[in-house]
């Protein structure tokens, strides 16, 4: 029993299944519009954001590791003491998202009946920061310091081999906070997932302030106010950088190969890695002809899919899907908006194209590095 | 206070702090007693707390010095006042343990139990292995050490010359040792005679161990004319 | 009982009263209204706060105390951080060695583990924070700007983290950071694997090479070795904490300029 | 609440502060505690009590035999008396101070005013001689003052002696009252020194013996945080410069902790402690300060292996022997695999392996007899030719040569040996390639059996012709069974099955240098044999087998003899046909390696059975390797197949791939299981027939195994001891060649040579039994007088030029009552100059520096020699053998042929030797005639004086002038050969091994 449950565990984990998954649920637990809206209320979705959900959500996940800690496999990843701080990032992330979301759903709730929300009835009075807050902060940091403490205390720092430039141990991990741009890895060359990935994030993070001009939602906890705002952060925060940094963490193992979290990492393990490029795929698969030689002509595809996707993509929304948007934005703001969400959008759709398709790139230039 | 605060209207800080040295032996006063009877509060209004005052010196508006009358009114404030002091007492106490363990976490961090250095003390052979009125230069290299054996004692000389600290020659045949930088010389027994060197040379502390070795320890430095040498530690008897 | 208790009293107030400690603190034992605002105006660390408070900025519920803390850890770090410094050195002949002895040796080497975990935390508390930020639409005028600088904080904690990383120089170390520079030397047109790189030539003389690569800026050699921990080293002790102090500086700053801490307006 | 600008109830707020801190004030309390408790402080404090109660003990002892000492207690009573005297006579009485005192004080204040006036004067001196070196105007009034100031500085020097010698008779005074007391003191802590030590060292450990003061010190100085001041715990560490931990980059100076809790290891006292207290074992050799590898300059790791920096159990990387030794660990000690450290501790029983090192020269290195007897098996089962070792680089091929295949065996035996070459002599160095679990499936059997034969069709078709001799004689086979028995064939070869009970060591693996001859008449034919025995370098031109100088008839009886024993369980295995299906999957999946599918089909559809054959034969041939070991037509100079071992043991773990067995990861356990069953790591795997592991299996026992093992897991890296090394010495690099050859031609299997070898005694003891009617006693007493000779000393013995031609031919005959023979070894020139080399190096004598002193003798020496090798005085004869002349005396007690000392033996050693026999070679037969402890008057009075050292030179002269019937040795009539003029018969250097 215990072990069909583990079994299925292992199944469902695989990002291939557990990606969608995310994904799909995702736009009914944060809905976008009113359609999921919909659905949200119907399924009672919203009831996460009680105070049972929070019990329920905190205790689901302590029940799985506890479930989880008594099989040998798991046990070792997770008490790895570099795994540790995940494990402790996972009940974190929970918890605040709950906490975040049931004083916005609390707010819309206020709101709808036609009171301001908690924080501006709270605004109208004023506390000295002698000593309440003050005293609070103190508090807060002695405890801090306490949790470090106990921390430094029960799990060792880890140190291993002597630095060893001809073996490399196998998986060779990043840094834990780096392990979602690892895992982009599998999908795109170095210099996207490595460099310019990063740098739009980087960019689009701080961008927020001035594409995002929605008035209402300053100051207070909110989801009906900044639906969009905050389904759109939820996407790129819990999907695509919690959850793939646990995904690197926990279920990567030897050669980067898949693992679910009660499998024996083993080194032999062999995975079929069967890609094509997108213009095989037309070429030769598709057209049953020759590849050209001509670099430009090959890659005619690729270019044009790219050049659909961040050129005419964009008008498309605007006239489509994201009309609301687009007249709220204004064209600048619009412009950069989507084509940063394009991006956002890039890991996901690349993923899908190499689960279905096998595809390895859009546009393949090995010969110039120039890879999508 | 107002010399120490010029920058404060003085009239104000001076009323303040006569309230202020007013204030703190007032709650205190209640007896024991009263405190075991909380809920007699027609007492206590007489007895004013922190917030009313404040309400007196006006920096606050009226509203809440009354808000903050009913307030003590409902709670026992000395019993407040007691617990307060309590758990502060306590937690101050805790927090300077804290501190003072951070300080001696700091202060041991810094002495690290081992050492790399070289070690500042060797092992030099059994006595029986000198010969009585020999000048030994067995670890002159290896340890800037002379171990002198005369008819009653041996005791460990310094190779460091006192003048300006060349490493002299032990002449076997004139009996001294001869600093090839400013011509010092000294005696067998360290003893300066010639030459510009102020003092005699040093002596190292010198002892047996517990298999009879002997034991040289460089740290420990013995100087004639402190009249160290009649140390016991800085000879020992064959 | 009460004699001593009066006895007490006065030595206390004689204390209270001289000139020593009132030219420390200032302000007195904060019992009025008006002391409690001079505690914190006067207070060179307090100051960072205003004075009052509208009352949802006090409640732990709204703030999760998450930027307080996020500078706490980096205090902690800073001073675990020299501490360490006094037993490691950075080359490729000790490094390991020294972090080894802090387990086997050195008193209180349970320093590196504070150090070690206290990094680890301080990327949760910064992340965590602006998960906060943005869930309170905090970074709306007026506050975009110092969104941006928070954004700057965010990777420079993650920078100090990685450069930290390298110099226990163990497999650990040495292969994250090469599965990290590796990554460098795909930029593109500045790395040798990426792509545009071998447009930058004249002639058949290239200009990027693998020793005037991104990586190679960032490891001092072709791959990870003595250049490499002791660039390391070097940002991670001096350089990226001397850029994140003026950034923290401002961050602050703007935090009291920009009207305080968020709130429905 | 809200409106009095408050949020927080304030004593809700002090309760959580006061908790918080609480709380913070534990967890750094348990910090404290956490880093303060560590094992080694532990055991440091129990080994401080023992260190206080051994000294007790020993202290209790040594007063005990001191107060039983009439000298001693004679001693202190005397010191009582003169201590009594002492006060009486000499006390410091005021009076007596107070006149030093004047003494001292008047001389003080010579001496100040002395320096006073010197220090001036060294002022003056240098401003005059300042001012005349710059001609200034005053310098004349600076040389008056100085000149005036020096004659005062004189006076007061004068002054100042006398004032001295004033002082110093004072005190002389003083003090010689009291010298006898000092002389007593003096004299009895000579007596009682030992004691005195051990109560000062009570004193400074014993809490019992100290003050209170000093033993509440004694308390706090090991506090928490206080102990960084001079705490009686302390981590002991040796930093080692020239012995290094590999990190990489660089080799680092060892730092070694192992110390801090391993206490006693140096102690002799601590031998029967437990762990981590006992002493180190054998202190006279290892760690102790005296010892060749003292622990200041070698630690531990270097031969144990683990983390020396760690001062936890598990933090060094203690490895455990057995899974016993694992659970009770596990138990005491908590301890779990540290994965992480590249060099964990070597397993005690395999600790031997370390030895190789720094020892790797040497052949057969001394005290580790589980690694030489992993070293031999290594050597006699060749795995050096499939595996690159860098000691046995230079080494034949260990299998016998297939080029003349053909006259030897047949296609049939030839399959079944292949097949299974156990089954046809239990214990065949050729191992097993087939019938093994990843080959024993049906479908692999049948594959197996084909390819068997394309390997065979391949050997039998590339061969040689090689011309056999006819018979001349008929053999006996009773007498070539004597022959086999007696000549020395035993020291190499062995004919009766083995029992599988007989240990493995050193001294059993020299009987099986040469293979095991039964079921020889299976195997080849009668006058093969005989064409071998005659000589066995016409058919393996290589090989070590020597040739013993048959004649006709003695070889045609040994082949009769051997060629008499038939294995016909073996025989009768079926040889299954050739398969032609089969033959064409193994050929189309090697044809498929360099064609396309399309190709290889089309090939082998051209291919003829023989091609086809050929083509496998070829291909398998060089899969498994075969020419490593066999010289193999085609495949002259191809490279082995295996894994170089050479650094072997130094491989990161990683790269041993376990397969799916669930064993220990640790490359011991992987060595042992690889051997156990070599291809154990295909387990559940799926692999192509060509992608199968290939070694085969040797079926070695359970202890050969651990000695390999030994030897495997000192095959390291060694840059990191390169100082430590045995110094590559003219003489070292000598001695080791030298004891390489040893190996290599098993030397040892008959004579014994450093102390080790001559095996084949017991075989003898045997022959007398069988042959000669011996009985059992008489057998064991008289063996070695029939066994070939101990070769100690030799260097020194023998003359280098007799010696040369001696082992390159032995003609000569020194002993001629042995039935063993000196065989006819395969040397070539630079064998013998190596030997010879070697045998002096050995006994310290140099090389070739000869002298020749005057044997000439007068007529009345000779007469005097001549009398005392007369039956009246010395009677050599009886034993010794004189050319033709054969002793008088019984065989056993026979000796060396006295006529061959002139060109066989040194003169100098034999002056030696006349004097004192058993001396030179311990347990010699020879007489001692001179008694050493007597020697002036051990000669016979009535020769020359009675003057032993002429007698001895005398006799010595007299026998350098024997001479017989023999003819004269050729090799007096040549100059020494050198190189290059070798001798005919002796092969060509570079052609042998």
């Amino acid at each position: 029993m215990i072990e069909t449950i583990k079994e299925v565990i292992n199944k469902i984990t695989n990002p291939q299944i557990l990606f969608p998954i995310l994904a799909v649920s995702y736009l009914f637990v944060f809905p976008m519009n009113n359609f999921f809206e919909k659905i949200n209320r119907k399924l009672g979705i919203y009831k996460l954001w009680t105070r049972n959900g929070g019990i329920l959500m905190m205790s689901g996940l302590f029940a799985f590791f506890c479930f989880g800690i008594s099989d040998p496999n798991f046990r070792k990843i997770v008490s790895k003491p570099d795994n540790v701080p995940i494990v402790g990032l996972l009940f974190l992330v929970v918890f605040f998202l709950w906490l975040s979301m049931k004083q916005a759903y609390d707010n819309d709730a206020r709101i709808a009946a036609g009171k301001p929300p908690q924080e501006a009835e709270d605004a109208k009075e004023k506390i000295l920061v002698w000593p309440d807050l003050v005293y609070i902060e103190f508090i807060c940091l002695i405890l801090c310091s306490v949790l470090l403490l106990v921390w430094a205390m029960a799990l060792q720092a880890p140190i291993e081999e002597p630095a060893n430039p001809s073996v490399s141990p196998n998986p060779s991990k990043a840094p834990w906070y780096f392990l979602g741009l690892q895992e982009m890895l599998v999908y795109f060359d170095p210099w996207l997932a490595g460099v310019v990935f990063p740098t739009v994030i980087m960019i689009g993070l701080m961008a927020i302030p001035y594409i995002d001009n929605n008035k209402k939602g300053s100051g207070y906890y909110t989801f009906n106010d900044r639906r969009m705002a905050v389904s759109i952060f939820m996407f790129l925060w819990i999907v695509l950088w919690i959850f793939l940094i646990s995904v690197g963490t926990f279920l990567r193992g030897p050669n980067w190969n898949f693992f679910g979290p009660f499998e024996y990492w083993d080194l032999h393990k062999l995975e079929a890695l069967t890609n094509v490029n997108l213009s095989e795929l037309i070429y030769m698969i598709w057209m049953k002809k020759q590849l050209p030689s001509n670099i430009l002509l090959r890659e005619m595809w690729g270019f044009l899919a790219v050049f659909v996707y961040f050129g005419v993509m964009p008008l498309l929304l605007a006239k489509t899907v994201l009309k609301n948007v687009f007249k709220n934005l204004g064209p600048l703001r619009y412009s950069v908006f989507v084509i940063l969400l394009l991006f956002t959008a890039s890991l996901p759709i690349k993923m899908l194209l190499r689960w279905v398709f096998n595809i390895k790139y859009i546009i393949a230039i090995p010969e110039f590095f120039f890879n999508i | 206070m107002s010399k120490n605060n010029p920058s404060k209207p003085p009239k104000k800080s001076s009323g303040k702090s006569k309230s202020d040295k007013k204030i703190p032996p007032r709650p205190s006063v209640p007896p024991a007693g009263s405190s075991a009877n909380p809920t007699s509060s027609d007492d206590k209004q007489v007895g004013v707390t922190p917030s009313q005052l404040q309400g007196k010196t006006g920096i606050v508006s009226k509203p809440i010095t009354r808000k903050a009358a009913t307030k003590a009114q409902t709670s026992a404030p000395e019993v407040d006042r007691r617990t307060f002091v309590k758990w502060l007492a306590i937690g101050w106490t805790a927090f300077a343990a804290v501190l003072g363990g951070y300080g001696s976490l700091v202060l041991r961090y810094l002495f690290p139990n081992v050492l790399f250095e070289p070690k500042q003390s060797f092992r030099a052979g059994f006595p029986d292995d000198y010969v009585v009125g020999e000048v030994s230069e067995r670890y002159k290299d290896q340890q800037a050490t002379w171990i002198v054996r005369d008819s009653e004692k041996i005791y460990a000389l310094s190779t460091v010359c006192t003048h300006l600290g060349c490493t002299p020659n032990w002449l076997e045949n004139e009996e001294k040792f001869k600093c090839p930088c400013h011509g010092s010389g000294f005696y067998k027994t360290g003893i300066h005679f010639e030459g510009p060197a102020p003092r005699p040379l040093e002596r190292f502390k010198i002892s047996l161990a517990d298999d009879g070795e002997i034991v040289v320890d460089k740290t420990q430095k013995f100087q004639q004319e402190k009249g160290e040498w009649d140390d016991p530690e800085s000879y020992i008897l064959a | 009982m009460s004699g001593n208790n009066n006895m007490f009293k006065k030595v206390q107030d004689y204390i209270v009263n001289s000139q020593v400690w009132k030219a420390v603190f200032r302000t007195g034992i904060p019992r009025t209204r008006r002391q409690r605002m001079m505690v914190v105006l006067n207070g060179v660390f307090l100051h960072l706060h205003p004075v009052r408070l509208p009352k949802h900025a006090v409640k732990v519920k709204y703030t999760w105390c998450m930027g307080g803390l996020s500078f706490f850890v980096f205090l902690v770090l800073t001073i675990t951080g020299i501490l360490l410094m006094f037993y490691y050195r950075p080359t490729v002949e000790y490094a390991y060695g020294d972090i080894i002895d802090m387990r086997e040796q050195v008193p209180l080497g349970i320093m590196r583990e504070i150090h070690r975990w206290g990094a680890h935390l301080m990327v949760i508390t910064v992340w965590l924070h602006m998960f906060r930020v943005f869930m309170t639409g905090s970074y709306k005028p007026p506050r975009e700007f110092n969104w941006s600088i928070g954004v700057i904080l965010l990777v420079l904690t993650m920078l100090l983290s990685f450069t930290g990383y390298l110099l226990p120089w163990d497999q650990l170390a040495i292969w994250a950071i090469t599965v990290g520079s590796n990554m460098a030397g795909a930029t593109p047109f500045a790395g040798t694997g990426g792509p545009g790189a071998n447009l930058l030539a004249i002639g058949d003389v290239n200009f990027v090479t693998s020793t005037s690569d991104a990586k190679f800026a960032m490891l001092g050699g072709r791959f990870v070795g003595e250049g490499a921990l002791l660039r390391f080293y070097v940002l991670h002790c001096i350089g990226l904490p001397f850029v994140i102090m003026i950034f923290m500086i401002v961050h602050f700053w703007r935090v009291r300029k920009d009207g305080g801490i968020s709130g429905p307006t | 609440m809200g409106q009095d600008e408050r949020h927080y109830n304030i004593n809700k707020l002090n309760m959580l502060f006061a908790f918080a801190s609480i709380a913070l004030l534990l967890a750094i309390m348990s910090l404290f505690m956490k880093d303060y408790d560590r094992e080694w402080k532990d055991y440091q404090t129990q080994f401080r009590a023992m260190e206080v109660e051994k000294a007790r003990v020993k202290l209790d002892k040594e007063t005990l035999t001191l107060e039983a000492q009439d000298e001693y207690n004679e001693l202190v009573a005397q010191l009582e008396k003169a201590q009594a005297e002492f006060d009486a006579k000499c006390a410091l009485t005021d009076e007596i101070k107070a006149s030093l005192k004047e003494v001292e004080d008047q001389a003080i204040l010579v001496e100040q005013d002395y320096k006073f006036r010197k220090a001036e004067l060294d002022a003056l001196k240098y401003k005059f001689e300042h001012a005349e070196a710059y001609q200034e105007a005053d310098a004349e009034k600076y040389g008056e003052e100085f000149q005036a100031l020096s004659e005062r500085v004189n006076e007061l020097g004068l002054q100042l002696e006398v004032s001295k010698q004033a002082l110093k008779a004072k005190e002389q005074e003083i003090k010689s009252c009291g010298e006898e007391l000092k002389q007593l003191r003096r004299s009895q802590s000579k007596i009682a020194g030992q004691r005195d030590l051990l109560q000062r060292k009570l004193d400074s450990i014993d809490p019992a013996e100290m003050t209170f003061v000093n033993q509440i010190a004694n308390l706090v100085r090991d506090l928490p945080v206080l102990d960084l001041a001079n705490p009686n715990n302390k981590i002991e560490q040796v930093v080692l410069k020239d012995v290094t931990d590999n990190v990489n980059f660089m080799n680092v100076p060892k730092v070694e902790r192992c110390i801090s809790c391993h206490l006693g290891i140096t102690n002799p006292d601590y031998e029967n402690e437990v762990q981590p207290f006992k002493t180190h074992p054998n202190l006279e050799q290892y760690v102790g300060k005296n010892s060749p590898h003292p622990i200041e300059e070698f630690g531990c790791t270097v031969c144990h292996g683990g983390r020396a920096r760690g001062t936890s159990f598990n933090g060094a990387v203690h490895v455990p022997s057995s899974p016993a030794q694992k659970a009770e660990w596990e138990e005491k000690y908590g301890y779990h695999q540290m994965e992480l450290w590249e060099d964990p501790m070597i397993p005690l029983p395999l600790t031997q392996s370390q030895c190789f090192k720094c020892h790797s020269g040497e052949t057969r290195i001394k005290g580790a007899d589980k690694l030489n007897l992993g070293l031999s098996l290594i050597e006699k089962s060749g795995c050096y030719a499939c595996h690159e070792i860098d000691k046995y680089k230079h080494w034949n091929k260990p299998g016998p040569d297939l080029t003349k295949l053909d006259t030897k065996i047949s296609k049939e035996w030839a399959y079944r040996w292949i097949n299974d070459p156990h089954s046809f002599r239990h214990n065949a160095m050729m191992p097993a390639y087939f019938n093994q679990s990843n080959n024993s499936d049906p479908v692999s059997l049948k594959r197996s059996s084909q390819e068997i034969h394309a390997m065979i069709h391949y050997l039998f078709e590339n061969t040689q012709p090689f011309q056999q001799a006819k018979l001349p004689v008929k053999g006996n086979a009773e007498t070539g069974e004597e022959l086999v028995k007696s000549i020395g064939c035993y020291a190499c070869h062995q004919i009766k099955p083995e029992a599988d009970l007989v240990k493995t060591d050193i001294d059993n693996l020299r009987r099986r240098h040469g293979p095991n001859l039964i079921g020889l008449g299976s195997k080849t034919s009668k006058q093969w044999l005989f064409n071998w025995l005659k000589d066995p370098t016409r058919y393996h031109p290589k090989t070590s087998m020597p040739d013993m100088r048959l004649t006709d008839q003695e070889a045609a009886d040994i082949a009769e003899f051997l060629s008499g024993d038939k294995n016909r369980e073996f025989d009768a295995q079926p040889v299954p046909e050739i398969d032609v299906n089969i033959l064409n999957g193994i050929v189309i999946d090697f044809l498929k390696r360099g064609l396309t599918d399309q190709g290889a089909r089309d090939k082998l559809a051209q291919m003829k059975l023989g091609e086809k054959l050929h083509f496998a034969g070829e291909k398998l041939i060089s899969q498994y390797g075969c020419y490593s070991c066999h010289n193999i037509k085609g495949f002259e100079g191809a490279k082995p197949i295996g894994v170089e071992l050479t650094e072997e043991a130094s491989k990161s773990i990683h790269k041993f791939d376990f397969g799916f067995l669930h064993i220990e990861h640790s490359k011991h356990a992987w060595f042992t299981q690889k051997l156990k069953d070599p291809r154990s790591f295909d387990h559940g795997k799926i692999k192509a027939p060509d992608e199968k592991l290939r070694m085969p299996n040797f079926e070695f026992k359970d202890e050969e195994i651990e000695a390999i093992v030994t030897a495997l897991m000192g095959f390291v890296n060694t840059s990191t001891v390169e100082a430590k090394k045995v110094p590559r010495t003219p003489e070292n690099l000598i001695k080791e060649k030298g004891q390489d050859l040893i190996a290599q031609f098993n030397c040892q299997g008959c004579h014994i040579m450093e102390g080790n070898g001559g095996t084949i005694a017991s075989t003898v003891e045997t022959w007398l039994k069988e042959y000669e009617g011996k009985t059992d006693n008489e057998a064991a007493t008289v063996r070695d007088s029939f066994s070939p000779p101990n070769l100690h000393g030799v260097g020194k013995k023998l003359d280098p030029e007799w010696l040369f031609n001696f082992l390159h031919e032995p003609k000569q005959i020194v002993r001629p009552w042995l039935r063993v023979r000196m065989p006819t070894f395969n040397f070539n020139v630079s064998h013998l100059n190596s030997l010879i080399q070697y045998f002096q190096a050995v006994d310290g004598d140099a090389f070739p520096y000869k002298f020749d002193p005057d044997t000439k003798m007068t007529k009345e020496e000779y007469a005097a020699a001549e009398k005392l090798f007369s039956e009246d005085y010395f009677g050599c004869t009886q034993c010794h053998v004189v050319g033709g002349k054969l002793p008088s005396g019984s065989q056993d007690s026979w000796a060396p042929n006295l006529a061959l000392a002139r060109t066989r033996l040194q003169p100098e050693w034999l002056i030696e030797w006349l004097k004192n026999p058993s001396a030179l070679m311990p347990g010699t037969k020879m007489p001692t005639f001179f008694d050493p402890d007597s020697y002036e008057e051990s000669g016979p009075e009535d020769i020359l004086d009675g003057n032993e050292d002429e007698q001895i030179r005398v006799l010595r002269n007299f026998l350098m002038s024997l001479s017989d019937d023999t003819p004269e040795p050729e090799a007096k009539a040549k100059p020494r050969p050198k190189s290059t003029t070798a001798p005919k018969k002796a092969a060509p250097a570079e052609s042998n091994p």
